[in-house]
């Protein structure tokens, strides 16, 4: 495989279509942040938003247009991170910089098994430039975190 | 007529990219890339005649100011300026900048009364166009908020053309300052130069061209041109980085106030006031890019040797090729119009949008095929927005570039579709 | 614990001027000399990694990205600051000028309420000192002009040493700025910068430090100095000319508004407005000059291997040599104290005054033995006036100095007298 | 004769000594013309006043101080012009500026016949940072010319 073959995936080819989560909703919750992120680079932009049910990511909900690496990298990350604790969510976004920062090799066994389909993501750590890119809504996400959870304070 | 094949001449492009791939270098309209004469005069300046310019009165200091001023003589001849009517700048946005901050300056009391007919504010209009750069957009813009003038723009048809229809009203008795890219660096599109300038000087305006994209490509000449100011940089004309320079009419730049204060550009310094020398050193304060002005003064002659109407020929080959091609792929929108093959109307780049796959993407699977294009908005947001599009590819030419570099372009381009799943 | 000899690493050291002799290069103070390591660095850079930077999606817009961004954080730990607080200037006076003109745009409206905090204006004060440099003072002054606020200075006394009996009327609580040198040009005295930043802090003035001539020869760290801002140029610590840095508190950065407008530095534009970024990079409009930074940062790296308190120990060796021995030759006067042999007190510097003989003719004479010194004003005329001479002669040592070049230099300097008919 | 001792000829040194025509004085004459010129390298300054007598430069006077280059050569050019017709002045002026250029080679013997005590400058010419120096009183004398034939008009 080729490391254009290794970034483009078929799973990252299908969550960039299936696009996970897109369309903003109201979580139906009180705890709920937004975020805004913008990458400068391209001009790309997604709002996300977050709902906490207690210490559980409730609902997470994006809107915004992108390369197939940020789309789908948000798509996988809805999936993920809907339905885990704050502390489960937090290691996953702690596994997914690691994934970014590995320069395209795998992670260990246990963050393998947290990150499932966003290990697919693996081949994009090569290239410093799309990063960015991948990171896009993990940092809406961890952004809008931060803002659900002062609404709870 | 066209010129040589002069690969052998730039050692960075015989460098292999991605697993042993050729280089393909296709952005050269965001830096080019730059021979050895220009980084054998650059080294040679450096481990031999490397010393305080217009300061010292040793021997180095006394080589290195006439390797400076002769590299400053070099450029001004290629642009067809006077040597005293070239100030080196950090880059071509710096010389942009330089314009607006010292119109910015004269207005807030700098430079006195010498500097008065600088002076703009509410109720005076500066007038840009839609097709610009960020980087002569912005200073004007923020040159509005700080006076309290208003900024008007000439807008572009979806070819990315100026649209004149409205220039009289655009360009009035209220404007001070008519500020316009020479060619667009994201559709390649020549400016009307003559018909902007004329209706500046019948309204009493300033011109300020934006010559990035032409003085590396096209035979420029500021006088002919007739423009009051203009800017170009020396890494997009085969010079080094960190040096550019701006082109200024000699009366013009001796009353403008300086918007940089340092060591060399003024006369008398006491505590209370400064006085300052006339141009170009008035806005040179501190130590100037020395080597790097070397460097740019060395490209301009490079140029000068290939002859600029044979780089204008050779580059408008290659992109026509470029644009006919992209235009014949399904699928790919190329941005601005193809253009002729013989007229001088749009310069060597093409930049497009593929059909449903972002030009992240699109760059991705290039840089994977050993070719280095350009993707992004290119520093021209209004323009894409314009367009309707967030960013776009661009595929640009220099002297360098062969036939085979834009056939090759065109065929990973062919498969960018396919690869990404977008039936056409 | 001194420096080896290190001449074998600066091509330059060994050309011969003026028929063949040796050059005795003492003019550091104005520029110094590179060694190889950043040369190559640079070339290397050139022929090989040349791309544009943090726009590209290509393999050499990556590596050039990667080296640019390494070379930052080599100057950061170089100055003990993070790597987001060092933004690349064209030189220190740009650096300097960037965070006055930065006050002059928040005061103009610039940036809006995010930048609030920054403006002065009427009633407000400025603070430099009587020793500064052009490039420490213009920029004050003309802030001053631009803004209504009033230009106040901290006085030398015979030896050019700042008086502080009323620095508590002088940084008062309408100063909102005290700027001073670390170290003179001229004197090489060092400044009390903890009673200067201590005022500061006591009244909410910020404080812009000039770090021109202390960081290419003493240890500095900005975070144990406490000032707000730092700047020094590449081209005085063994890096290329075309590059400088400005230190900045990160907090403070992000809101200073930019002075320089253009591509890169923002995040989102329209014909209306425009969004930038955080810093450092909201200060980096246009293309950097990136090749010169990769040159700073291997020059950081070059000095941070020899250690700065063997580069300050080898300096004050020679330096005081020169003192001394400047000040022990009949007729000629030291500007500045001789200062201590071990104390951290005066740089490796030496300006001097002969009587009866214009410092361009005693410039002259040196100039025919080989050896390279700066005559003139070296743009500190206040301090020069204070002195009440229009200018001197300085010899300026650098960690390639010897002692060698140091006799040479007095040596020569005592014929002068003779030579021009001065009886002393 | 070494470079250095070329550029400090005794005849220069004997001119930076006396200085023929410090001290502005009152030339007594209706055409009169000043200017005030600084070298900025070294913030050496000269003021200069010419008084023309019909078509005849009638008194040369200055004030300044400066290097032994520049001392001498405004003393020498203060000896060769009071005197002469305004166009005689032109062609000295004409000849000092050749000289300076000459790269410190002689010029012909006509010019040199012009130029008499001012020939010693030809060493000068090889150091181009000094010729500032020596044309500070020349450039003064140039522009005050123009001052005074405007006072004539
Ligand atoms: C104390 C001081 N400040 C500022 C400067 C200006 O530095 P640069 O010319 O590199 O901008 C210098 C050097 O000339 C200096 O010695
Ligand atoms: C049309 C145009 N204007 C301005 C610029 C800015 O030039 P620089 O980045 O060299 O300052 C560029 C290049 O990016 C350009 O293409």
């Amino acid at each position: 495989m080729s490391s254009l073959e290794q970034m483009y995936q078929q799973v990252i080819m299908d969550h960039a279509r299936e696009g996970h989560g897109r369309g903003l909703k109201d979580p139906g919750l009180i705890q709920v942040g937004e975020s805004h992120q913008i990458n400068t680079t391209c001009g790309d932009e997604i709002t996300l938003r977050v709902g906490l049910d207690g210490v559980t990511v409730g609902s997470v909900s994006w809107e915004g247009q992108g390369c197939s690496i940020s789309q789908a990298s948000v798509s996988v990350l809805t999936e993920l991170v809907e339905g885990q604790s704050l502390e489960q969510a937090e290691e996953t976004m702690e596994a997914f910089r690691a994934l970014m920062q590995s320069k395209g090799e795998p992670l260990d066994d246990d963050r393998e098994d947290l990150l499932g389909d966003a290990t697919a993501f693996v081949g994009v750590g090569k290239y410093p430039a799309r990063i960015k890119c991948a990171m896009l809504g993990w940092s809406a996400f961890k952004d809008a975190l931060i803002h659900a959870r002062k609404d709870q304070a | 007529m066209h010129l040589p094949d002069l690969r052998a001449d730039f050692p960075l492009l015989t460098r292999t990219v991605r697993n042993g791939k050729d280089l393909v270098y296709l952005d050269s309209g965001a830096t080019s890339q730059r021979p050895t004469a220009v980084l054998d005069a650059v080294r040679d300046f450096e481990e031999r005649h490397n010393g305080a310019v217009a300061r010292g009165a040793h021997l180095l200091a006394e080589e290195a100011t006439g390797l400076f001023e002769s590299a400053r003589a070099s450029v001004a001849t290629l642009v067809g300026a006077s040597h005293d009517e070239i100030v080196w700048t950090e880059n071509a946005t710096a010389a942009m900048n330089l314009v607006a901050s010292g119109i910015g300056n004269a207005t807030s009391g700098i430079g006195g009364e010498e500097s008065a007919r600088y002076r703009i504010g509410p109720g005076d209009e500066i007038c840009v166009t839609e097709t610009e750069h960020h980087a002569n957009l912005v200073p004007w813009q923020q040159l509005a908020v700080r006076t309290g003038a208003t900024l008007r723009w000439i807008p572009v048809d979806d070819l990315g053309r100026l649209i004149l229809d409205d220039l009289d009203s655009l360009v009035n008795d209220r404007t001070k300052v008519l500020a316009f890219t020479h060619v667009s660096n994201v559709t390649g599109v020549i400016s009307p130069v003559a018909t902007l300038v004329a209706r500046a000087k019948a309204v009493g305006a300033l011109t300020v061209l934006d010559a990035c994209q032409s003085v590396p490509h096209l035979p420029v000449d500021v006088k002919d041109l007739d423009v009051d100011f203009a800017a170009f940089s020396g890494h997009k004309m085969l010079g080094p980085t960190g040096i550019g320079a701006l082109y200024g009419r000699k009366e013009l730049l001796d009353t403008l106030p300086p918007s940089v204060f340092g060591g060399g550009a003024v006369t008398i310094v006491s505590m209370e006031s400064t006085a300052w020398h006339p141009a170009p050193t008035r806005f040179e304060a501190g130590t100037q890019p020395v080597a790097q002005a070397v460097g740019m003064g060395a490209a301009a002659n490079y140029l000068m040797e290939l002859g600029m109407e044979r780089v204008e020929a050779h580059e408008r080959e290659i992109g026509h090729l470029l644009r006919e091609g992209v235009s014949a792929i399904p699928g790919v929108r190329l941005l601005g119009p193809v253009g002729s093959e013989t007229e001088r109307d749009v310069i060597g780049l093409a930049a497009f949008v593929v059909d449903g796959v972002h030009p992240h993407d699109v760059g991705q699977l290039l840089d994977d095929r050993g070719i280095a294009v350009r993707v992004g908005h290119h520093c021209a947001q209004p323009l894409h927005r314009r367009f309707g599009v967030t960013g776009s590819t661009r595929a640009s030419a220099h002297v360098y570039t062969s036939t085979d570099d834009a056939n090759a372009l065109l065929a990973a381009l062919a498969e960018v579709p396919a690869f990404f799943g977008v039936s056409v």
